[in-house]
């Protein structure tokens, strides 16, 4: 990353002439969509500029990268980061399904899943346990305002039981804490974080891209029309301050030094697909252990904090096209001569019907 | 052996399913095909895994028929729960052959009928030592008495034995031992039938092949590249992603032991459909199979397919509808579940083969129309073509290249002199051009929706882009009907009244056609492979007064799509309705168009 | 004021969703009620929350006609991203009335035009102190200029700010103040516009209510005594059961505070459908409410329901369909998708409301249909009636009593001299008897399934047992075929032309039917209200030689419903479809007619 | 319970004649259902015998019961048991909806839910786990056999991981533990099973008949056609062989003396809606802590041991009918004059839309 870059971190280069350029000699300009038509302040636009940042600084191809959505205002945001990248915004509910698909037609592009918390925890929630269950190599974010945004406010599965819609009325029902579903159906990169915590959040977006396998980011994202007043716990007054981040992280990609500034009994490093974690510890929580994140989480829940940070990490797991053993040419490449049998094939098979 | 008539029988075998009477019965039946007689099998089998009566029809024809005749010569009455119910099937003259280890409960017996008892159970018991044996070997008993009664050789019984379970003696020998105790034991009974007599015809079935309409279609799509399969257990079409799951490695193994496919079991058909959608958009050759419930809940992601255009495979095994109906019996039913599959205006491409060559045929060319479409294409298939053996011409090698459809690569996104524009109808046809996902070019990308979008593939809400929009997808169906599959007419005489069959529908169809011209009402028969329909289906109608539509629906939902096609000649179309469950049987369509020539 | 055409003219506002034109226009809209004006709205707004292109259209007919005009007399341009496209609306003649805070982007001015400014923007910056108010307010200018333009008084105005924001003068007082500043604006600008003039009627609206089709489903409902509402969100159809949550408590709270209702919002289409099954098939009237890929999400069930014979209620609140679509634009296309709807061999009940009164109606109704037919019922409702504020006759209170249908209670029971079967067709017309759960007798209980069942409602697969059930189903659909509110038909003249609509499709239809008649080409006019067809929409059709059937979608799913059940006179059906998602306007009818008539 | 009830305790009775009753006069035999069509040997059938058991010996009113289910061997056995209650086999996947939906109809009607893995995990898991989050008041048994039986033989989704196929084909896939699931879903009882262990089954089916919420019992029951063989996690054997029984309980309907003639130490009685549990425990786990009992189920699965027993109970939390604050009569019996706002009602609304 060049000193330019640095200091425009998430931000538009100021002199588009001489624009900062990556690694892969782009602007971050390239890395940017169409003009966002969510409302002024959504938190899912400061999702997607963490997005742009994460992918510019890494200097990935956004060619490389292929973008999944369900239906929601959260689900629209893959039109508005990296027009060079191609996008799918599917049916309400079904980026992990659309996703899955995808990743299996084309295993060597990296799926980034956008998701709102109506699409992934009320009508997609099966296909997206399972898709977890079956690790699929993809970034999948959740952008969690406990509404349902695009219907114009009603509460979502994640909305805290007693929170209040805007004329006061307390919610009833218990939250689904999607972290806690995100670990126990086999997910390997579990985060928390917050659209307004860009320092936070960014790193957690970088090291997710590097995951081989199905990486969670439950993402605490503001609606300022419907769900930003008091009384409601997921108002970015109220995640401010109850948030508690477990740790930070940097992710230090391979072709980077890895320097190593922090106390180091409070850090631990995580080897990654192509980089390395470097976790800062800010509560004690080793995010390899699995009965341990879920205890954090719901120790979290019964306080009515917000945990953020990487929750859980397990890079070992194979991903989908491992377990499916897949050819290194994606199948969607594949030629005819590789997949059609030959005339003396079908012969045989025929030969071997005739008894 | 003193029967008159040769090679023309219809037996029927009941017998409680889990019992082993599978094995018994393809045994039987494998047989005749080995004899080079012309015979089909109909598998009526109950919904559950153990003990509740099944069926197994057999037809013998001389005259080349296939479909079930509908009348009972032979009942081989091996499940004493449907004994009686059993015995009413059975034709005057014909026979029952039944277990009298015990005595047949009072009643049973008629006059019109030879009751022939072989003691199955006593056999086994005494001469097979293995306690868990027994039960599935009694069934071997009635395939050596049914085997002497016709005059099946042994030594024929024998090779399919061999055939079927390999090198396996241990199988094969206790299987042997009780088909000659029933052959045994009939040869001394002294009985002889006079129902018919089978007698093996070298070379008769000499080049055909004996399969499972199922298997048909996993081994088209594999020859039509399938990469990607997604599917959900569902009866009557598990088998076909089973079959490929057995077959594909074979072909699509590369050097390093890896694969050139993957079959993913999902977790529902939403599951399924959508990541049918997700492959085929980003380049693969997706499909996914399933039966009524399961295109229910597809819908939604079929309307997504086609407002998206993206190419997939959906194959639909029929069976009973609605709801969860019969699963184990066979329609003709999600008609329109197809071809208007989803909310909102669609009309989708559905290739309808009607015996196992089509079958393959369709499954693979299904690819093709999928990738040159860019839209969800359906092989509709059923329980009666998926899960039966049976023996046809075999399968050939597709002649035309794989059709990628317009796809854009790199040089040809090089090439372009406009700026590539994904939903822009270039050529007239209503079909656009796409690039695939991953394409090293940096005009490739483009954003795909189930919203409504403009050529360039941007999101709007203009009225008139949505028209036109629509209009074009419309127009593409249009250009399709002329490229579909054209239906096979056979036009026997000059008369005003037609036929119309499609799918298993056919063969019951021809046959009550020959037999209606044969009593002196001659009828021309039209084979419906595809919708949208031909025009040449169109021609067909105008050219006669009255054109039967044979269907396995209740509701004509095939006459429904003909009367709106052609309006101008609705009122001839005469849906003839089948949709019991069961394989249609010519002289109920017969009688139905009997019924309906007299009341008129 | 010196305009000769009094009480007709058709205004356009195109402002920015989110920005509080909603308010401004409603306002608007409500002095003109209040004036006694003959008039209707069409919100057209954008899939999204906030920024995007909004236009409101508001009608005002001497003549009585309620549908969009398609013609446009004043356009308020105040949104900028538009204008030119927006300018482009205005009829010759027309006025331009736009916010002249900044100047007119060049090239826009035009001869045929009267641009007249209004400095929004400035004039609420210099007049309103607390900045957040003052883009919400801004758009209060325009309804004060166009007041003062037609001659609609402030206080009419002022009521209707009383009436809309009651007892909140702090919100009442910004409004009126810059309503005020446009209206004196106006007037100091010496302005004269000479396209219409509006006077009051007084009276002209009494007794007449103003709301909006998803509300009048809703109070339908609650007095259709809906006890189980089970809903997912979705455009267009949230506004029912949010209608229904503000409401229902103030009718249906017992002495204790406890609710005689249970509202759920689901987790999905397919548990809204399937609770409402369950809540069904356990006594209660149930309903849930929907749009297209619900509705899609929901095949699976709506065949359970139909199969097993269980009574609820489907509102689908037509949007642009397929897929997505266009989820703010209206259709009439999901006609298939209900009708037919899920696979196997279904038909449906469907109430089609064309306005208020008989949405209120046939909500409430529909819960009797389903008692009655033990079956899921549609009301088909569309975004155009639905969402849209218009006046109409008031509700009218139910006659009939609430009919539960064919339930057997313990008394009966008792009384009952065979033993209770369910699915048995005691009285011919296809519906059987049905007990309720915890009815307390011991006959009472019985077993439901989506799968084949005898008349005593045991699993069974036999294929005449299941041919039958399918056949009384059938039956049952033909028996409400003469029970389904009959078409009204509004013979006009001695034609042999005829036109049929349908819900939306009524209002254009009848202006276009009138338009046509004014020019020499008489025509009849049906207005069909429910699936299946009654026989009056046959008689209807027989007695015309060319029959238009005006629908909001692009394949006539309607005619082909109607030649399916008509084949006779199919030719005669012919389908004028208007599908670019804006309610139709009448002259569109008439361009389509007149090229089909060019054409023949 | 009678003497005679006792000594015929799962039994059918000897002596038709002189049948043994129950408190409501019944016999056993008027708690079974039609004869099953399952195969012989069946896990499923041991467990309909424990339900027939159940409620018989709890004097259940039969019509007080509605049985209710999904698509699947499992699914068939509502037929199986209780012919005088009102049954319904709906579609695939939706047991939990179609629950839901009759429990607002009637909530003074308690619905049994039999459902399967596949079922439940994996077509049915959103609406199965938005059940448990709204806390329907519903016994719910999965018949956990780790195949799709009805459709001969497939992995369901908690097979375990490396299972074998009949053919030994290895199970790649994670397998998804109900019993997590429906703790973080909000279940308010969860107790994991065995057919086979009917002493330990027919004890915590009459406790989840007595819990006022969602009680979910995910019961393994062997599928002795397509899962029974050697190198199946979910053989009738394997399980034997690697089941960890947490505790047993007793219920003791409220007409009943509790006596208490165990350890007072192990033993710990949780209050129900009409009695009480007394749970003996077997290691050291307190159901009523929501950590430990997701703690446990992990550590259990870590060490591929099935834990049985009551995993975890909550029974202070209201149940969907007291949230939506329902009408003491059924919805589903109310009449006209109770539903029809009257004409003067109509009146006051055209009234209030005249301006
Ligand atoms: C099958 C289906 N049902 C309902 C809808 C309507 N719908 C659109 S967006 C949405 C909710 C989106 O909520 P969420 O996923 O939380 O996204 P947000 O808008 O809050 O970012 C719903 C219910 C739909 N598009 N499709
Ligand atoms: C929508 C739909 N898809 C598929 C099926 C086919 N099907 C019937 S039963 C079943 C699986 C049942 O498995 P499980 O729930 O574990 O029950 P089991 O038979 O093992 O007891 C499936 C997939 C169906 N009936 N409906
Ligand atoms: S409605 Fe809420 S979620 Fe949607 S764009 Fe606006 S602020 Fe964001
Ligand atoms: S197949 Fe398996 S689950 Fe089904 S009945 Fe047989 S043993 Fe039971
Ligand atoms: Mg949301
Ligand atoms: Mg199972």
């Amino acid at each position: 990353m060049t000193e330019i870059a640095r200091q425009n971190n998430g931000q538009a280069p100021v002199q588009p002439i001489k624009a900062a350029t990556n690694r892969l000699n782009l602007t971050k300009q390239d890395y940017r969509g169409s003009p966002s038509t969510l409302c002024k302040g959504c938190g899912h636009d400061a999702i997607t500029a963490s997005i742009i940042t994460a992918c510019y600084e890494l200097s990935i191809d956004p060619k490389q990268i292929i973008k999944l959505s369900g239906i929601g205002c959260s689900s629209k945001t893959p039109n508005y980061f990296m027009n060079q990248s191609f996008g799918f915004n599917g049916t309400h509910g079904r980026c992990a399904a659309l996703a899955t698909g995808a990743g299996l037609a084309n295993h060597t592009l990296k799926p980034i899943g956008v998701s709102g918390d109506g699409d992934s925890a009320s009508i997609g929630l099966g296909n997206f346990a399972h898709m977890m269950r079956r690790n699929l190599n993809i970034t999948y974010i959740i952008e969690n305002n406990g509404v349902y945004g695009l219907t114009k406010g009603q509460f979502s599965a994640t909305a805290d039981q007693g929170t209040r819609t805007r004329r006061g009325v307390p919610n009833p029902w218990q939250a689904m804490d999607l972290g806690s579903l995100a670990i126990i159906s086999g997910a390997t990169f579990v985060a928390r974080s917050f659209s307004g915590d860009r320092k936070q959040l960014t790193p957690l977006i970088k090291a997710a891209l590097n995951h081989r396998g199905a990486a969670i980011l439950d993402v605490l994202s503001p609606c300022v029309i419907f769900n930003d007043h008091e009384g409601s716990t997921k108002s970015l007054r109220h995640i401010r301050d109850n948030r508690e981040p477990v740790n930070t992280i940097d992710f230090i990609p391979s072709y980077e030094q890895i320097e190593t500034d922090y106390d180091e009994g409070e850090t631990i490093h995580i080897p990654m697909h192509s980089g390395v974690v470097t976790l800062h510890k800010l509560k004690d929580h080793d995010p390899t252990d699995r009965i341990r994140a879920m205890t954090v989480l719901e120790e979290a829940n019964q306080q009515h904090k917000f945990l953020t940070g990487l929750i859980y990490i397990n890079p070992g797991q194979p991903d989908l096209a491992e377990v499916e053993n897949l050819t290194d040419t994606p199948l969607a490449r594949l030629e005819e001569a590789q997949l059609r049998p030959s005339a003396e094939a079908l012969e045989s098979i025929n030969a071997s019907l005739m008894r | 052996m003193g029967a008159s008539i040769v090679n023309d029988v219809n037996i029927s075998i009941a017998t409680e399913n889990g019992s082993g009477s599978a094995s018994s019965n393809t045994v039987l039946f494998k047989s005749l095909y080995k004899m080079g007689l012309t015979c089909s099998s109909k598998n009526l089998f109950p919904s559950n895994i153990q003990g509740l009566p099944t069926w197994y029809l057999i037809r013998v024809s001389k005259d080349g028929y296939l479909c079930r005749k509908g009348e009972i010569d032979v009942m081989v009455a091996f499940n004493r729960t449907t004994l009686a119910a059993d015995v009413d099937q059975v034709r005057p003259g014909g026979i029952v052959l039944y277990d009298d280890s015990s005595p047949l409960p009072p009643g049973l017996e008629r006059d019109s009928l030879s009751f022939v008892g072989v003691p199955a159970t006593r056999l086994v018991h005494d001469n097979i030592k293995v306690p868990q044996l027994r039960v599935k070997q009694r069934n071997m008993v009635y395939v050596g008495a049914v085997a002497q009664m016709f005059g099946i050789s042994l030594d024929i019984v024998a090779e399919v034995l061999k055939d079927t379970f390999g090198d396996k003696p241990k199988v094969i020998e206790p299987n042997m031992i009780c088909i000659e105790l029933g052959f045994k034991h009939m040869a001394e009974s002294g009985f002889e039938q006079d129902v018919a007599r089978l007698e093996a015809i070298p070379g008769g079935n000499a080049g055909k092949i004996m399969t499972e309409g199922n298997n048909a279609c996993a081994l088209g799509a594999i020859f039509g590249g399938a990469t990607v399969v997604t599917w959900y257990p569902i009866t009557p079409s598990s088998s076909v992603v089973e079959y490929m799951i057995a077959q594909i490695g074979k072909y699509r193994t590369d050097d390093q032991g890896k694969a050139r496919y993957a079959i993913v079991q999902t977790e529902d058909e939403l599951a399924s459909i959508t990541m049918a959608i997700g492959a085929g958009w980003n380049g693969a050759r997706a499909m996914t199979s399933t039966a009524g419930p399961g295109l229910s809940l597809m819908q939604e992601g079929i309307g997504l397919a086609y407002f998206a255009e993206v190419p997939c495979v959906i194959i639909d095994v029929g069976r009973a509808g609605p709801s969860t109906g019969l699963p184990t019996r066979t329609q003709q039913s999600d008609i329109s579940a197809m071809h208007q599959g989803s909310h909102g205006d669609t009309k989708h491409i559905v290739l309808i083969p009607h015996d196992n060559p089509s079958a393959f045929r369709f499954s693979c060319e299904a690819f093709d129309y999928a990738d040159r479409y860019q839209t969800p294409v359906f092989v509709m298939m059923d329980l009666d073509l998926g899960m039966n053996l049976s023996i046809t011409e075999p399968f050939e090698m597709p002649t035309a290249p794989m059709d990628r459809g317009k796809v854009l690569y790199k040089e040809d996104l090089d090439a372009l002199t406009e700026p590539f524009q994904r939903y822009l109808d270039k050529d007239g046809d209503g079909i656009p051009y796409r690039t695939l996902p991953g394409e090293d070019h940096p005009d490739a990308a483009y954003f795909t929706r189930g919203s409504g979008h403009s050529t360039d593939a941007n999101y709007t809400e203009d009225h008139t882009v949505y028209r036109d929009l629509l209009d074009r997808l419309r127009r593409k169906y249009e250009t399709a009907r002329n490229d579909m599959p054209p239906p096979i007419v056979e036009n026997g005489a000059a008369t005003d009244i037609g036929m119309i069959s499609f799918g298993s529908s056919y063969e019951p169809t021809r046959e009550a056609r020959d037999c209606l011209t044969a009593r002196g009402l001659p009828m021309n028969h039209l084979l419906l492979r595809a919708l949208p329909l031909s025009p040449d289906v169109g021609k067909f109608v105008a050219q006669h007064e009255i054109v039967y539509v044979v269907e396995q629906n209740r509701d004509g939902q095939m006459t429904q799509i003909l009367r709106d096609d052609f309006p101008r000649y609705a009122d001839r179309l005469r849906p003839v309705l089948i949709y019991h469950g069961l394989p249609p049987a010519p002289w109920e369509i017969i009688k139905i168009i009997d019924e309906m020539r007299a009341a008129s």
